[in-house]
């Protein structure tokens, strides 16, 4: 049987995960990039509910938040095939792997296409 | 039978509205029928309540919104005083309007929205509630916008802008004084006084300043006067709704509903607010007359005389005494007769003449000679010449102010007469002695062009002519005073 | 008890990976550790007790996501993977950083602050019998929250309608995705005729078991959809045409008999039951059209819309 | 199981299920998306007016689905507030699609866009009262992504270059929103074990986690409802996509996230408000409007007018937070900012999307939404002006529009509150939106250039979509009795007390 500290250590270790995630949702400029710290963010929420639901050992895990957790999973997948579809086609037109406003040249580093 | 009277009155202007819009350009005869066959049935419903009213009865109807916002429709004196004289000047507008018009292209949207202004108006005139006169009164805002710019061109387009720019803030000043008060004393019926002392002193008199700006607007008060001069763009038709059937008057009309039936005479005394408006009003009579002396375009002047002309009755509302009362009650409809027949007569001079500056009216009295008198009659009237209306309105006026601790307004109303007397009497000159430019004699055609000013022209006589008799308008507007408000 | 080193080590390994994942330069690399960082969320699953959870986040989370991004790198660069601009420590930047910690520190007092836990889980127990199927996820799923899940085979449904508004409108009468062409006789082409048998049997298993253990229709779906897509890219079969009606039919079929379900369900008590006499086989019924119809949508995800031959 | 019980079940039924039925037929039979929509469009119909009078007859109700009662299960429920934006919605829904049958309509062969649009258009339609209807919290998450990601391809649908890029920006705020949300909902869930929103209402309290998850749920709805400052996405999205959908998207799917909002703040989190939060609510709501108001009047292509006046519009249902309340319940004749902002809502969703189509018409006809193409456009299509021009009167809040009574409502309710400032608000919001409809209007009503091209011809059925839209808005207000009665049923009595 895990310890309910375990359950603890993995809350936190999704906290971490969501703040990680967050930084470079924002912070990234190449969607593409955005879309993965978003799958990063959705993990780090998944772990903290999960283990939010293994507390009480004696109980056992609660299915109720692993069924939620599934569906969740189901529904981040779907944003992002999506999302990535987007950013494909966005880029085949623009020539670009950013949002027009996000775009830099400075070092001609940003997305060739 | 007592809640359904007014709204078929309603309903006689409305259903001619919307049913005009869906009447094909080619189809006159329908339209004229419904427009003519509307203002004759409420004419004739209106009659059979004065009756009755003047018997002592009541009319109401009411409609619930929401808690609060309902519409009341209430049929009293002073309703009918404002209705009877928008549906009789109706039906003449119209009249004229289907004559001035003749096949003009797009006539059923200028009629469905002719028939729009005007029910919005009977609605102000029997609006028992703020809330119901605040509903009427943009939608009068609304409807009027469409007549202003009616020929599409950019002056016109201009002068809707223009109107648009003074009425809307004014409506949203209008609803913040409406909702204020509503918010501390509930529902404010007209009939029902409320207790306004809920508000302490300075709010009230915040509010009162409130609806001053909100309904100053319409009425043309200085300073928000301006839309209505560059309004001149408009047809003759329209000039004659906004300076007579509806809009002035509606903004005049709110001044009385406020000053008499939501503050009351004895509230507006003690917070000491009839003064600065009796002083604002003043200034715009003078002020009115003024640029009223500057201007060449025949329209123009005319409407400054309007600015100048309809502040006798608010004047006469903030003097806030009996006699100042029926005065400006008795100018509400005078004005309304006497605008009007000048406005037709300007239209006829500029559509069969194509007269629109004073110096072209020279000698014009030989060629039109119905049109020159009728628009003598109403500029005699104007200047207030003995017997005649404008006279009648400013002698109660004037007593009214003595009445009331401020003398000063007789030479305020002297001041105004000269003034009168300044900007007509050169027109009246060049009308009848004036070399004539050329001999032309332009048809005072067809009859439905001219007789609605002849029949205004003699009526603005008659009601100064037999004041004395017991349905003129002074003679109502006295049944009101003495009954309503100092019984 | 405490958490064990193990525990304690993966949860480290979980934030350098998912750390190199976010902050490396190049994307590609990032992608991988991404599917590397998706396995490790997987164990860490299996930590907690959710066999399930830990199937869908390896299959789905980790899976199909990484090959979906790194379809799309590829589609996007092509040759170049230019490396991100070198971070900048910038205002903006500084400020994000805070920011997000600023957020984990919230998230984290929140989560240390939980009042005692008031799960579902004897509530499940107890209406387990009556639920039509012995996985207590599976019955959660399906039953006591069937309306969640309904909708969310739906959800890929619209994602796939989205995917397909981008296909070039010259190219809607072809195939989905780009044409490839493999090497025959190539390992994609070995690998492909031995993959299929096994992965069916797999997928077909783990919607079977789901009823009484870990599996369902999400997981075997996408082992079914994957299977599809390596006997594609081995040149076996063709990616459908979007227009095919078999295709159409095999995507809605789940949706739409989940959905007759739940209406047939109001007049037989309730909108969307599930009469326990007969939970047992309509649970595996509408599981295996589900499963279907998953499979075949996550796999026309992966293709992408129809693009037409390459243009380059 | 007697009638009485099995009528509210079809009803319900009948309207959850039968858009997504049509959405599914629609995605495997190609070419028959218009005439699927007209029977999709009948079947909720018929839904609907059965719930309607269920609601106006027996009252509120909720359905356990599966007969699992919550905690365990999802419960659904149908009061007044429900049936009033689902009634609403179709309404809207069916002017739509009437509208979109000839852009959308089926060529010779399948073609792409007009294969798409119609499974889009209906499951659009089948999440919101999916989330309509639901009254618990992951649900709402799940139907929210449903919505979401429908918007999002309808957005992107004519795939060019900038609406693609329009897509890509609202999906870059919506994916964030999602993330907020579901944090907000797994703490909740973990603290209180259960998302059920009457459940949850007698469990949040003002703990450290029911606080991180309320702020999260409100930013992450807050997004989604592109509140200031999260309204970037907001206008290219709205004015890029073809006007059927932008009709559906402005006038609709950020109702949804509000609405969540609502029965989130009102119904499941009551005890959390505070002064401050609310307070920072309306004040953002008012940035909104005045950002989007200015924004608006400096806009020259009319789809971007109206989409700028939805930031601005949707600023201000927020003043439904620091105003419902107050002092006004303990006063009969206010009758609140909850109700205002309900009809706001209600009659924007009306009158929003009658602009939108207005101006699909208008491109119709002169092949562009340039404003100098407009002039004179009155003579050649009235209907279609004066249909703008009702809906515009919705918008400026004039009488006697639903839009009017609204604003009555709540300026009522603001002053009642002594707090005038959302009242002044109002006023300046709604000259503000005169000003900047004005411009459209006064242009349709000038005289035609000389050398101006002929307007093509649309035909009168379609121009009469949008109309019969403008006119229920103004319907609202003139009839609002009933309306207001009814959305009352049922309604929180966190609302009617206020939230302090």
């Amino acid at each position: 049987m895990i310890a309910p500290s375990a359950s603890l250590l993995y809350g936190l270790c999704g906290a971490v995960l969501i703040g990680l995630g967050l930084y470079g949702f924002v912070a990234h400029r190449r969607l593409i990039r955005r879309v993965l710290a978003f799958n990063v963010i959705g993990s780090g929420i998944f772990l903290l509910f999960g283990a939010s639901a293994y507390r009480d050992p004696a109980a056992g895990a609660d299915p109720v938040p692993q069924a939620m957790i599934i569906t969740g999973i189901v529904v981040a997948l779907a944003a992002t095939a999506l999302a990535l579809a987007l950013i494909v086609a966005h880029a085949r037109l623009a020539q670009s792997g950013a949002l027009p406003e996000d775009e830099t040249h400075e070092d001609g580093s940003e997305d060739a296409p | 039978m007592t809640a359904l009277l007014p709204v078929l009155i309603l309903i006689t202007s409305l259903i001619p509205a919307i049913a005009t819009f869906f009447i094909a350009q080619e189809n006159a005869g329908w339209r004229n029928g419904l427009n003519l066959g509307g203002a004759l049935v409420k004419l004739g419903l209106i009659v059979f309540m004065l009756s009755e009213v003047a018997g002592g009865a009541l009319y109401e109807a009411r409609l619930e919104f929401v808690p609060g916002l309902y519409l009341l429709l209430r049929v009293d004196a002073l309703s009918l005083l404002f209705v009877t004289l928008s549906a009789v000047l109706w039906l003449l507008t119209t009249i004229y309007a289907i004559a001035y018009f003749g096949p003009k292209p797009d006539l059923s949207r200028f009629f469905g929205f002719f028939s729009l202004c005007v029910f919005a108006t009977t609605g102000i005139a029997l609006s028992g509630t703020l809330v119901t006169f605040f509903i009427f009164y943009e939608l009068l805002t609304l409807s009027t916008w469409p007549l202003v710019v009616h020929k599409q061109d950019e002056k016109s387009i201009a002068a809707g802008r223009s109107y648009l720019f003074y009425a809307l803030p004014a409506s949203g000043v209008l609803l913040i004084a409406i909702i204020w008060l509503e918010s501390a004393t509930g529902p404010i019926e007209f009939a029902r006084a409320a207790d306004l002392r809920l508000l302490d002193d300075t709010s009230l008199r915040i509010i009162f300043a409130l609806f001053v700006t909100g309904l100053g607007v319409k009425a043309a008060l200085v300073p928000l006067h301006g839309w209505l001069p560059s309004a001149m763009a408009a047809p003759a038709p329209v000039s004659a709704l906004l300076h007579a059937v509806a809009v002035v008057k509606a903004g005049a009309f709110g001044f009385v509903r406020v000053i008499y039936d939501v503050f009351g005479i004895s509230l507006v005394t003690e917070l000491g607010v009839g003064l600065p408006l009796a002083i604002l009003a003043s200034v715009t009579i003078i002020f009115g007359s003024l640029r009223a002396l500057q201007q060449n375009e025949i329209k123009k002047r005319l409407a400054y005389s309007t600015v100048s002309q309809v502040s006798y009755i608010i004047l006469g509302m903030a003097l806030a005494g009996p006699y100042a009362a029926i005065g400006g009650l008795a100018h509400l409809v005078h004005q309304g007769l006497m605008k009007i027949t000048l406005f037709f007569c300007a239209g006829i001079f500029d559509e069969r003449a194509g007269i629109k500056r004073i110096d072209q009216l020279n000698g014009v009295g030989a060629r039109m000679p119905f049109t020159a008198v009728c628009f003598s009659l109403g500029a005699l009237g104007m200047i207030g010449l003995p017997p005649l209306a404008g006279f009648v309105s400013k002698i109660y006026i004037g007593i009214g102010g003595i009445q009331s601790g401020a003398p000063w307004v007789i030479g305020v109303l002297a001041a105004s007469t000269l003034l009168n007397a300044a900007y007509f009497l050169p027109l009246l000159y060049r009308i009848w002695f004036g070399e004539a430019q050329d001999d032309s004699r332009p048809g005072e055609r067809p009859l439905g062009i001219i007789a609605p000013a002849v029949i205004t022209g003699i009526a603005a006589i008659a009601v100064g002519l037999f004041a004395g008799w017991d349905l003129s308008p002074l003679a109502w507007a006295t049944l009101i005073v003495e009954r309503d408000y100092w019984p | 008890m405490i958490a064990s080193l193990f525990d304690l080590t993966l949860c480290l390994l979980i934030l350098a990976v998912a750390g190199a994942a976010v902050f490396g330069r190049a994307a590609f690399m990032a992608v991988v550790f991404f599917i590397v960082y998706g396995i490790l969320i997987a164990i860490a699953w299996l930590r907690l007790g959710a066999i399930d959870v830990a199937l869908a986040e390896a299959a789905i989370g980790a899976g199909l996501t990484g090959v979906l991004l790194l379809a799309a790198l590829s589609r996007i660069m092509r040759n170049i993977d230019a490396p991100e601009p070198a971070p900048v420590l910038e205002g903006k930047t500084i400020a994000t950083g805070l920011a997000s910690l600023v957020v984990t520190a919230l998230v984290a007092h929140a989560f240390l602050t939980l009042p005692e836990p008031r799960g579902l889980q004897s509530r499940v127990t107890a209406n387990l019998a009556d639920a039509g199927a012995e996985n207590p996820v599976t019955a959660v799923l399906l039953n006591f929250r069937g309306w969640d899940t309904l909708l969310e085979s739906i959800v890929l449904l619209a994602a796939l309608l989205g995917v397909w508004t981008l296909a070039r409108d010259d190219a809607w009468s072809g195939r989905a995705g780009l044409r490839h062409v493999t090497r025959p006789g190539g390992v994609l082409a070995q690998f492909g005729r031995i993959l299929p048998p096994i992965g069916l049997l797999v997928g077909i298993y783990l919607v079977w078991a789901g009823s009484k253990q870990p599996g369902g229709a999400f997981q075997g779906g996408t082992v079914l959809a994957a299977v599809w897509i390596v006997t594609i890219m081995a040149g076996l079969m063709q990616a459908p045409r979007v227009a095919d009606r078999a295709l159409r039919a095999a995507l809605v079929i789940g949706p739409v008999i989940f959905l007759a379900l739940a209406v047939a369900g109001v007049f037989a008590g309730a909108f969307l039951v599930f009469p326990p006499a007969h939970a047992g086989w309509l649970i595996l019924a509408v599981e295996a059209v589900l499963t279907l119809s998953i499979a075949a949508t996550l796999a026309m995800l992966i293709f992408g819309p129809p693009e037409g031959e390459e243009k380059r | 199981m007697t009638d009485s019980a099995l009528s509210p079940a079809i009803a319900l039924a009948l309207i959850l299920t039968a858009p997504l039925f049509g959405a599914l037929a629609a995605m495997v039979t190609g070419r028959r998306g218009a005439g699927i929509a007209l029977a999709t469009m009948t079947a909720t119909g018929i839904g609907i007016v059965t719930l309607l009078v269920i609601i106006a007859g027996d009252g509120d109700f909720t359905l356990a689905i599966g007969g699992w009662e919550p905690p365990l299960g999802i419960q659904l429920r149908a009061d007044g507030l429900a049936a009033g934006f689902i009634t609403t919605t179709a309404l809207v829904m069916g002017a739509i699609l009437a509208v979109a049958g000839k852009p959308f309509g089926a060529g010779a062969t399948e073609r792409r866009g007009a294969y798409t649009f119609w499974p889009l258009a209906l499951l659009l339609w089948g999440a919101l009262n999916a989330i309509f209807l639901s009254g618990d919290l992951f649900n709402l998450y799940v139907g929210l992504e449903l919505l979401t990601l429908v918007a999002v391809a309808l957005v992107g649908i004519e795939g060019k270059r900038e609406t693609l890029a329009a897509a890509l920006r609202y999906m870059m705020f919506a994916l964030m929103g999602s993330l907020l949300y579901l944090l907000g909902a797994a703490l909740l869930y973990a603290a209180h074990g259960t998302l059920d929103i009457a459940l949850l209402a007698a469990r949040v309290g003002n703990a450290p986690g029911d606080i991180v998850a309320a702020a999260a749920i409100t930013a992450g709805l807050a997004a989604k409802t592109a509140l200031f400052p999260f309204h970037s996405w907001l206008p290219p999205a709205h004015s890029g996509a073809p006007a059927p959908a932008s009709a559906m998207l402005s006038g609709l799917v950020p109702k949804a996230s509000f609405y969540i909002l609502l029965r989130f703040w009102f119904e499941a989190a009551p005890d959390i408000a505070g002064t401050g939060v609310l307070t920072l609510l309306g004040g953002l709501g008012a940035l909104a409007m005045i950002y989007g108001s200015l924004l608006a009047l400096h806009q020259n292509r009319l789809k971007l007018i109206i989409a700028y006046s939805t930031v601005a519009q949707l600023g201000y249902l927020f003043f439904v937070f620091p105003l419902a309340g107050g002092t006004s319940a303990a006063q009969p004749w206010a009758a609140g900012a909850w109700s205002g902002a309900v009809f706001h809502a209600l009659s924007h969703a009306m009158a929003k999307a009658s602009m939108f189509l207005c101006a699909g018409l208008i491109i119709e006809a002169i092949g562009h939404d340039r404003l100098p193409g407009m002039k004179g456009i009155v003579r050649a299509m009235p209907m279609t002006v004066f249909a703008f021009a009702l809906a515009a009167i919705t918008l400026m809040g004039l009488p006697p529009s639903g839009g009017f009574t609204a604003k009555y409502l709540m300026m009522t309710a603001s002053f009642a509150a002594g707090q005038p400032f959302w009242a002044l608000m109002l006023i300046v919001a709604g000259l503000l939106a005169a000003a900047y409809l004005y411009r459209p209007l006064a242009l349709a009503f000038a005289l035609p250039d000389a050398d101006a091209p002929v307007p093509g011809a649309v035909s009168r059925a379609r121009q009469a979509a949008p109309l019969v839209l403008a006119l229920a808005a103004i319907l609202l207000g003139i009839l609002s009795a009933g309306p207001f009665a009814f959305i009352r049923i049922g309604r929180p009595g966190a609302a009617v007390e206020g939230l302090e």
